[in-house]
């Protein structure tokens, strides 16, 4: 059976060049970086390089701007915890996208139980964030400005340099989560106007157990972890030495192949969204159009009349690997915030499901995946839907394309709640 | 099925992926179609009743796997068994006999059953005769 | 030259069998443990399997009380922060020991700026904490008891045991930093009565990018890393998975070598300490004597009249990687504050110097060092010290064994900077 | 050396290594021996002085490997020079002379000089008649 993996936005496999540079790492340079022998200095020497080759990707003034963290969560903690703390004899209050990470909301939300404030700039239905709106929002007391690159369920790409361009008139420090665009996206620090920007190599061919986080001079940055004198004192803990390394290299060669690595996903993302399309009716997606506003790794579509974890497993069952913003994924039991985000009604986000695509998938791929898709995933699932039965009957309509009879899933879901 | 890792157990991923009394009644004795508040599930059951005791069963889900397999099970759990029998079925029944289900999912189970007791409510309300036997408190005032 | 690894309390080689075990997840079974599909469920299923193992180290009473994180920093976080912060409505005040690792010490100093209080209990001359000084500073608000189970700089076993039981008695958490012994002494958390205890795979022949948090369901414990639901809700962030399948084996394996390697670090640290003070004179021991309260890795010695980071790099040039809490090598500039605690005077703290022995050391590798250390380090920085000279000139005296003549090199210094 | 990783540069390590001036001058003309508040490393130089010019220098240091390089790298930097120039003495010059010190270390090379003009000043109040001539000012009674 055909094997396709569809959910690199979760996930990437570890370059072999990443590995290859690891591996002394992982057996005779096993030094503690803190340890003033051989074996620490070289790993100390081999973490600058690692902070050098980062820094290339980003565009950073210099690599001692770079610090490594254990994942892209925890550098978003830091990044918001750490200016918070380190500025709150300034003000208290902080702006942000109401798209963000989790990593950044609860952040946000643990420090609001400290007396923090918080304004949320909401996003349009393909979920933007307007610059004039963050523009509207910052006060006097505001310390920080958090806005992603790219978001993760639905790959709209923000006007990051605008908000930056607006931080910086106001002086508020300026962080960036680009863990969805960092090596399929061009990222210049210095054009976002970012004072602080994070990601996980893991998500760009690198190892998992590293985070990065860039932070400038201009932003006072205290630490989370406490403990000893690791990372200039911004992050206490022993370096994870050889995933450090991989992500050295994995930084390096997103940047030497990311064109034809954008160029690659861009194809066979049209190619999929079109083909899917084509062959499967009823079929939304959610997000901008591939294009310049959306990053080229991410599809995020909702299956009308099914749920989401139901064509995930049915998937898998045929090798595809993918993911879903459905409740029944998720393990609070709600929906993706996200597409609560853009208006997204209920019935379509429970049928929501991610493909992210990456440099390895093929032509043979996307076709494999349609028709799977298709024949063994919707086709089977909808002959079980009691609400593909009642749309056909023509008792409830499509949100997607409405055949004006009918009441709306809502309404009918509603209605049958209602019972109990 | 050749996968390794499943996210249920093999019952489960059985009944999802090969459903039992999957469809409509034509001609059914009752129905219940009923919505989760909590993730947003519907199932509709539809009962063949005859001589108080339910002859076939089948579902329709839109749902996860384990809404699915829940009401998969529901079903094949409830053929044969007398409305009395069938008013006191318990989600326990369905969990235990799918080998378990994962924390977050027993709710679905819980669907099931509400389903199957919806389907009965409406049988036994164009059955004012059975309702009558098989719902004496109901029916009798209160001494 | 000779290679000789004395520096196993900063990091170990990776055991083979674990990097074996690892190989798989940093290759072909590199998926998401959270996501849904095949590859995210092996990981899931590998992370279990790992749980189980270190489950077995500890003699927890389930897999399900094994937290992963970072390391064992972040865990000394997570158990200080996390309980201090689920209970603050039960109190504010914090127990601990003086010598407690930063890791602890800098998390309660930030909890202290947020309004906790915190009793630091002293330790006698040997780094022994008394049981009953715990109990006489525990009040109705104390909401955790944190003592370590070996001191990382000095090698002394605390009373782990009979502090558990006076911390049970009073229905309070008790938090067991077991960074230095886990692997190397039997640790049963239910005999010690530990609601939470943490370590670092990394210091047992497993990898780095992964740290263990124990805690049963009796210390309730909230995240400090905030976003993803992932590890219970306790800690967000994507798991390090091979990290975390190497930390399994390892833990497997130290259980099941822990009598040899107890026993071959025993004899070879005995060993080192009798050649030693034989072949150098005017040398102490810091900390218990080798034996029942000493763990068997550590040997901390003050070389008298020269300092320790001149002493750490003659030993690198020579093949040998050694510690040292010599202010000199601090990032801080200060002795390590376990020396200051047991009373240790300055200058025998500067001259400071940590040898920590592992599984693979032998004999050769420890008359070797006591050769080089004798001849090639002390003796030309002896020469180059001041202070040597004028002990010799009986201008100052020796604090280690004293001939009654001179000034004491605290009055010395105290005389020459004076001078400024 | 065969070392391939240094904490300190290449020049830093030889000094610390092979120190220049290593000991004490018998019949030094000026000794001065200065403790370092942050750290705790002790330093003393001794000078041979003859005709107001620096003929010869040693050094004994307790400290850490960059105080010793920075004491016997001030100790080649001074010989020859004459007092005037030695009073105007800087740690900059260590510090370039060996390539630069890690931040954190750049008190050592202040202890260098602390202790150089510590030997300085004992030769001086030995030597009234030459501190006169050095330290004018210090002498003349102001205007
Ligand atoms: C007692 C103790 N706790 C915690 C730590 C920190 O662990 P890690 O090296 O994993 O950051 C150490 C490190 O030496 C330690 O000795
Ligand atoms: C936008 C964004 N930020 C942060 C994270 C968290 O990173 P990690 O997977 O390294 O924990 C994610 C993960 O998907 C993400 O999409």
């Amino acid at each position: 059976m055909r094997q396709v993996y569809l959910d690199h936005q979760s996930a990437t496999p570890l370059l072999p060049e990443a590995l290859d540079a690891m591996r002394p790492f992982l057996t005779e340079a096993f030094g503690n970086p803190s340890s003033l022998h051989q074996l620490g200095l070289r790993a100390r020497e081999a973490m600058h390089h690692a902070r050098v080759q980062i820094a290339a990707l980003l565009n950073a003034e210099s690599p001692e701007d770079i610090f490594f963290t254990s994942d892209g969560q925890e550098s978003a903690n830091l990044a918001v915890k750490g200016v918070a703390y380190a500025n709150q004899r300034k003000g208290h209050h902080i702006v942000c996208s109401e798209t963000e990470h989790p990593a950044v909301l609860n952040s946000i939300e643990f420090l609001e139980k400290q007396g923090f404030t918080c304004t949320k700039v909401k996003v349009d239905r393909q979920g933007f964030v307007n610059p004039d709106e963050v523009r509207a929002v910052i006060t006097d007391q505001t310390i920080l400005v958090a806005v992603h690159h790219v978001n993760h369920d639905i790959g709209a790409i923000e006007p990051v340099k605008a908000i930056g361009r607006i931080a910086a008139e106001r002086g508020v420090p300026f962080y960036v989560d680009a863990e969805a665009s960092a090596g399929w996206l061009p990222i210049d620090v210095q054009a976002f106007g970012a004072n602080l920007l994070s990601f996980s190599p893991h998500k760009l061919y690198g190892p998992k157990g590293v985070g990065v986080l860039y932070r400038n001079k201009k932003a006072r940055l205290v630490s989370i972890l406490h403990g000893g004198v690791q990372e200039g004192g911004r992050r206490a803990g022993i370096e994870n030495v050889p995933a450090i390394v991989g992500a050295g290299v994995a930084a390096e060669l997103a940047l030497r192949d990311m064109p034809q690595r954008i160029a690659h996903t861009a194809r066979l993302q049209r190619k999929l969204w079109e083909q899917l399309q084509a062959r499967v009716p009823y079929l939304q997606l959610n997000g901008p159009e591939p294009g310049p506003h959306r990053i080229s790794t991410n599809l995020n579509i909702s299956t009308e009349f099914i749920e989401g974890e139901g064509q995930l497993l049915r998937c898998d069952v045929h090798g595809i690997a993918v993911a879903s913003g459905s409740s029944c994924v998720s393990k609070s039991l709600k929906i993706s915030h996200v597409l609560a985000a853009i208006g997204l009604n209920h019935a379509l986000a429970q049928g929501n499901l991610i493909m992210s695509l990456g440099k390895d998938n093929t032509d043979e791929d996307i076709d494999y995946v349609v028709e799977t898709f298709a024949e063994k995933v919707v086709a089977p699932l909808r002959a079980m839907s009691p609400m593909w039965d009642e749309f056909e009957r023509g008792l409830i309509d499509s949100a997607i394309h409405p055949r004006g009879q009918g009441k709306s899933f809502a309404a009918h879901a509603a209605t049958i709640s209602g019972k109990h | 099925m050749s996968d390794n890792y499943t996210l249920y157990n093999q019952t489960v991923m059985d009944h999802f992926l090969n459903p039992r009394n999957l469809g409509d009644l034509k001609d059914a004795d009752g129905v219940g179609e009923v919505g989760a508040a909590a993730c947003g599930d519907i199932m509709k059951i539809s009962l063949k009743i005859e001589d108080g005791k339910i002859k076939d069963a089948r579902f329709k889900t839109f749902g996860c796997g384990s809404a699915i397999a829940s009401s998969s099970m529901a079903t094949e759990l409830i053929k044969g068994r007398s409305i009395e029998e069938a008013m006191s079925f318990s989600n326990q029944e369905v969990v235990s006999a799918l080998g378990g289900l994962p924390p977050v999912k027993i709710h679905c189970s819980v669907l099931a059953e509400e389903a199957l007791k919806a389907a009965l409510e409406d049988y036994l309300k164009k059955h004012p005769e059975m309702a009558a036997r098989v719902q004496p408190k109901a029916e009798a005032p209160p001494a």
